[in-house]
């Protein structure tokens, strides 16, 4: 553990990565308790106000600017990080879980079981992820719940293929066989051998997987089919803000560069991960 | 040694085993050419004694040892192990028997379960067969194992990663005793280890037979050493025993050509015998085995194929 | 006469996250044209390495050379401009690689991968290679050539991979032919039939060789001289019946006892060299093989012997030892009796 | 080769066949058309009538096979909006989809495969940062703000080009230049990091060795062996383009196959839900076909095997 930190220390981009991701947890988690006004209060007289960088300590002013509808926007894109970050978080666990479980078992009992999981991977991946989720919320509704599951189901078959190549792999290696041989069950060969060693790249696809979710969670709320309003949410302040393009260039222009920078440091930490765990990653994406 | 004059029961018989890899239909895959990997293969191995078995890569002589312990399934034929048959015998009917039969493989940089402590490994065959008592009295017993392997006991809690190949081999051969099994199947223990590791390792193994009488199958292409461990020997070649006899017999008396062609391919560690040493050629595809051919007595216990 | 290589001095280090890894410890040593000499140690003990770097072919970084000079045919190949290296290479120094599965680009022909060097270095046409090609492929004992050349490497087996492997070294009819393990990934049989192809091609072409490999049986029948390798430095040389009848460095000695020599079972142990191979991470400091040897002695563990022309031997015995193997050995039978 | 070829053809008809069985089930899901397409305050007997002659009143499993028949043949139905065939309201957008994804693909893959060799090729100097940032940047830029960025410098400040909808070449420039970012920065990361793989095999030392120039070794050798997973990687890419058509042409009015299915998706519209997602999905499964055959050009391995 403290040679982990250590290398992470080393690596300007890990580092980089490792500490904006620790900001905009942070910022999620705090922006009840900053002082800032309500992401939901519009005010009439305050519409549309451009950003001020000097306004940033005084009470009651808006940094970033506000809305066609008067709301803060620093506020919004906090409060709207807590609905992503949570969303995403939830989808790359339930994902990652039943992907790395579904990529064991196939690559550990291989035959029928493996060859009808790979079928179906074959066929969600013939349809674009996008398209997929977007029909799914568009039956289901989207509400939180909905859309952790369904980002979860355009996740999951990424951590199943990498995750059953590698049990093949190690399916062969001797230990396995060695397990075998002093008896030991199918449960214990799964927890104890094969589990601990594919932790790693679970780690690393959990990481950039969660990059990759929130654009599309927010490409998802982007085309009205996000967490509902008045919820702030990334996405939807993009979409509703385009309209206003040419007379307030702000309200599409931070919560972009929120996301950009969210996913950015995301994608730097699982660089560094992978590189940091394990090399040969890189060319199984 | 006096045991080999005493008629004894063998300890394990492998009886007429075949494993075939392939040649089955797969959904979508269409058909795939069947492999004989081991084809017919008979022996017997009784109690104290080592086996050896010698043959190139693709002779099937892993796949015999992994089959004989039940790894994989063999195609057809039977392993009978102290009397009793284990063929299709269930995982729980098999568990057992695992305890009195272990195998020790080639590589000792795979062998190892990189995510578990070498102590944990050592001992996870007392867990699964829950034996060794609680935690402390089986920490003793992983600490005896380590010491009898000749490895310092305070090793226990370190990963694999801070070893050197020998002192991997030591740890799985810790883990194959600890249940005090009566065949060990050594799968080619030491040909991944350095020249000067090499002695340490076949010295353990002998050392350990002659404390616990533990019974080898070893499973080798290095036919020097094989001449120095084993009491008899097999030689594999695409799937078949073409020769099996008293180690002497094979050395000094090779019947089958492709047993004279083996050894008079080992180089020896001496300028002057090395220098006039000519390789006897054999193209095993210009001399098939007949598929009926059976393995005839050419002396006492000695057969060839043919 | 000037010998065909002489290297003085050779250092090479690695630079890893965990540390500085002393690959290569101050080698020094010559070959005559048309010697073979045959490179023995195990891994870590540098031989493979050395022989890289001095053609420029391991990876810069992580590999560093510290020091030293390499003189082929009067020059140093250290100093050499890059093209003038890549002139050099394939034509004057041919190599065979361990790995022949490896080692073979798998997505080109046999034919193209073999007549690369051939139309490198000699801008023959397409026609012309194809013929030399078919004719190299035929020296080494690969039947059907001509129909073989047009396949790709994973159409071929493990030994025919290697012949082909062999064929690309010699292509150009190199001065100097650098066989890197060549034969530790093959059968036995297959061995002795590239060790045989090797003996025949020496008489045929008459090229220089150094066989790199680990294993004292390969080279004592194709080796003129020998040279035993440990940790990074060069622990005995000499013509090769003299160091297997009288090795005068511990580690020599040690490994040729623990071969089992035909032996027959139960007779004895087999004598077993103690301990593990050397951490080249710390700085080398004495004799890399002190902490296993028996005999070292206090001043083997402070300082690096010299390797020096050995006392009563023949001439180019040259053993680096501060203890005296043959006292030693003399005292212990002496003892045991 | 014919055998790989078809058993890949053979994996084609059975994604294909999923999709649509997937996309069957889940837009049924999603609602009643038939209350969007009676005028508010219909009877129930109109209802009725309605669903009769649309089918809706029959079985799940029987409207099913019937539409599975029926789609073999080329037959979507009819589009509840446009009231006419589906597969035409789809197919005449295609080209739009088709040319500005192509464009893309070509010109994202040549940039990102000219970058990420500089960077493998460069090693630790100031180029290869410039690309890696670069690239880093491009991938984690979501492609509909990027596009709405474009639009604001070039149309709303500088208004030199077109914000939106099709027409001349000019109409293609914003929307293609947002997809090939997108495009070459996966390529090029993916083929710096191959390229850095492949340096170490074992084969380029022997072609090192050889005395071959290090243009012949980079050429013949690293390259042709990096390009391996590229091309696997341009298929995914190839979705990727695909499935995001849904969003971009959201974003600059494109008349596209992706806006007909997010309309489709809020009207209800079964018929073109299922002819668009069906399209999509059989193009991505013929590009990855494509892929699959250039796999084998470039891996003699895959050739006989």
């Amino acid at each position: 553990m403290k040679s982990f930190f250590l290398a992470l220390l080393k690596s300007r981009a890990g580092l980089f990565g490792f500490l904006l991701v620790l900001v905009f947890i942070a910022g999620a988690i705090l922006a009840p308790y900053l002082g800032l006004p309500s992401p939901t209060r519009s005010s009439l007289t305050a519409r549309m106000v451009a950003p001020t960088w000097t306004s940033l300590f005084s009470p009651g002013a808006h940094p970033l600017g506000t809305d066609e509808l008067g709301r803060d926007i620093l506020s919004r894109i906090l409060y709207g990080s807590r609905t992503t970050l949570l969303i995403a978080a939830g989808a790359v666990v339930l994902g990652g879980v039943v992907g790395t479980l579904l990529g064991i078992v196939a690559g550990y009992y291989r035959g029928m079981v493996d060859r009808i999981l790979m079928r179906i991977v074959d066929i969600q991946l013939a349809l674009p992820l996008m398209l997929l989720a977007l029909l799914v919320v568009a039956a289901v509704g989207a509400s939180s719940q909905n859309l952790v599951v369904v980002l979860a189901l355009t996740s999951w078959l990424r951590y199943a293929r990498i995750i059953r190549g590698q049990v093949l792999a190690l399916r062969e290696r001797e230990f396995i066989l060695s397990a075998h041989a002093i008896g030991a069950g199918t449960w214990r060969i799964m927890i104890k051998h094969l589990l601990p060693n594919v932790m790693t790249p679970v780690l690393v696809i959990a990481t950039l997987e969660l990059a990759r979710i929130i654009i599309m969670d927010a490409a998802l709320s982007f085309l009205g089919l996000g967490v509902q309003p008045p919820s702030p949410s990334w996405g939807r302040m993009l979409a509703d803000g385009r309209v206003y393009i040419t007379t307030a260039w702000w309200i599409v222009t931070f919560p972009g560069l929120a996301i950009l920078l969210t996913v950015l440091s995301v994608n730097l930490l699982g660089d560094w991960l992978r590189d940091y765990f394990d090399p040969k990653l890189r060319t199984a994406r | 040694m006096t045991m080999e004059k005493t008629p004894q029961k063998p300890l394990v018989i492998a009886d007429r085993l075949c494993k075939t890899y392939g040649g089955g239909r797969g959904f979508l895959a269409g058909s795939t050419p069947a492999l004989k990997a081991v084809d017919n293969v008979s022996f017997e191995i009784y109690p104290g004694e080592t086996l050896g078995l010698v043959g190139e890569s693709g002779s099937g002589k892993s796949t015999t040892g992994r089959v004989l312990l039940q790894l994989e399934e063999p195609t057809s034929g039977d392993i009978i192990f102290k009397g009793q048959n284990l063929t299709g015998l269930s995982k729980p009917l098999l568990k057992p028997f695992r305890r009195d039969m272990q195998i020790i493989f080639q590589d000792p940089y795979s062998s190892l379960n990189p995510r578990m402590t070498v102590g944990e490994f050592v001992g996870e065959p007392l867990v699964v067969h829950g034996q060794g008592g609680n935690r402390s009295e089986r920490n003793d017993r992983v600490a005896a194992l380590f010491r009898r392997v000749g490895l310092d006991p305070s090793f226990m809690t370190r990963y694999p990663h801070e070893f050197s190949g020998g002192q991997r081999q030591r740890v799985c051969i810790a883990r194959g005793i600890a249940l005090d099994p009566a065949l060990i199947v050594a799968d080619e223990p030491i040909t991944a280890l350095d020249v000067s590791i090499q002695a340490q390792i076949v010295n353990l193994f002998q050392d350990l037979q002659d404390e616990l009488g533990l019974t080898y199958l070893f499973i080798a292409h290095d036919l020097s050493m094989i001449r120095y461990l084993c009491h008899r020997v097999a030689v594999m070649l695409r799937g078949r025993i073409v020769e099996i006899g008293p180690c002497e017999a094979i050395f000094e008396n090779p019947q089958h050509p492709y047993t004279q062609a083996l050894l008079s391919a080992i180089p020896v560690p001496d300028p002057k015998i090395e220098r006039e040493r000519r390789p006897i050629a054999f193209d095993v595809n210009a001399n098939p085995t007949p598929a009926d051919a059976v393995l005839k007595p050419v002396g006492e216990r000695h057969f060839v194929l043919g | 006469m000037t010998p065909l290589l002489d290297i003085r001095n050779l250092t090479v280090v690695f630079d890893t996250p965990a540390g500085t890894v002393h690959a290569v410890n101050d080698v020094s040593y010559t070959i005559e044209e048309g010697e073979t000499l045959g490179i023995v140690g195990e891994s870590g003990s540098g031989k493979s390495v050395h022989a890289l770097s001095m053609v420029g072919l391991i990876a810069r970084p992580p590999g560093r050379i510290v020091s030293g000079e390499v003189y082929f045919k009067g020059r140093d190949l250290l100093k050499l401009a890059p093209r003038e290296l890549y002139n050099l290479r394939g034509k004057e120094i041919g190599f065979v690689f361990q790995d022949p599965m490896t080692s073979l680009n798998p997505v080109l022909t046999i034919e193209r991968q073999i007549a690369e060097p051939l139309r490198r270095h000699f801008n023959l046409s397409k026609n012309q290679a194809r013929e030399r090609v078919v004719e190299l492929l035929e020296l080494v004992g690969i039947p059907n050539a001509r129909t073989r050349i047009g396949q790709y490497p994973h159409e071929f087996s493990g030994g025919m991979r290697q012949r082909v492997m062999i064929a690309i070294g010699i292509s150009c009819n190199p001065k100097l032919l650098i066989a890197d393990e060549a034969t530790t990934a093959l059968d036995v049989t297959v061995q002795a039939q590239i060790l045989d192809l090797v003996r025949d091609l020496k008489k045929k072409i008459g090229t220089t060789v150094i066989w790199i490999t680990h294993d004292m049986g390969v080279v004592a029948g194709l080796a003129d001289t020998i040279q035993v390798m440990y940790g990074g430095r060069i622990m005995e040389r000499g013509p090769v019946d003299a160091v297997f009848e009288d090795p005068r460095s511990a580690y020599t000695w040690g490994l040729l006892k623990s071969l089992p020599h035909g032996g027959k079972r139960g007779a004895t142990r087999l004598y077993q060299i103690p301990g593990n191979p050397p951490n080249l991470i710390e700085k080398p400091v004495g004799d890399p093989f002190a902490p296993r040897n028996a005999f070292a002695t206090e001043r083997c563990k402070r300082e690096t012997p010299p390797l020096l022309q050995v006392e009563d031997g023949v001439a180019g015995h040259k053993a680096a030892a501060w203890y005296d193997l043959r006292a030693e050995l003399k005292k212990e039978r002496e003892a045991s009796a | 080769m014919t055998r790989y070829l078809l058993v890949k053809l053979l994996e084609a008809v059975v994604a294909i066949w999923g999709v649509v069985t997937i996309v069957f089930f889940v837009s049924r899901i999603l609602g009643d058309p038939t209350v969007l397409l009676l005028p508010v305050g219909a009877g129930p007997e109109e209802i009725a009538n309605l669903r009769t002659a649309l089918g809706l009143d029959e079985p799940l499993w029987q409207q099913y096979l019937y539409s599975l028949l029926a789609m073999v043949k080329g037959d979507f139905g009819i589009s509840f909006q446009h009231v006419r065939p589906a597969l035409d309201v789809v197919l005449e957008r295609m080209p739009a989809t088709a040319s500005l994804a192509g464009l893309a693909l070509i010109f994202g893959t040549l940039i990102g495969a000219i970058a990420g060799a500089i960077a493998a090729l460069m090693r630790g100097t100031v180029a290869e940062l410039v690309v890696m940032i670069a690239a880093l940047l491009g991938q984690a830029t979501p492609t509909f703000w990027l596009g709405i960025m474009l639009i604001l410098l070039f149309s709303v400040e500088l208004g030199l080009l077109p914000t939106g909808g099709a027409g001349g070449w000019e109409n293609y420039i914003l929307p293609g230049l947002t997809l090939s970012v997108f495009v070459s920065a996966s390529i090029a990361r993916l083929l710096r990091s191959s390229l850095l793989d492949i340096m170490r095999e074992d084969y380029v030392r022997t072609a090192r060795a050889k005395g071959l120039m290090p243009r012949t070794v980079f050429f013949w050798h690293i390259a042709r062996n990096a390009l391996i997973p590229v091309v696997t990687m341009i298929g995914i890419i190839a979705g990727e383009l695909l499935g995001g058509s849904v969003v971009i042409e959201t974003v600059f009015a494109w008349p596209g196959v992706g806006r007909v299915i997010v309309q489709a998706i809020q009207a209800q519209d079964f018929p073109v839900i299922q002819a668009g997602v069906a399209l999509v999905a059989g193009i991505f499964v013929v590009v990855n076909l494509l892929v699959d055959l250039l796999y084998g050009v470039l891996d003699p391995r895959i050739r006989r095997g």
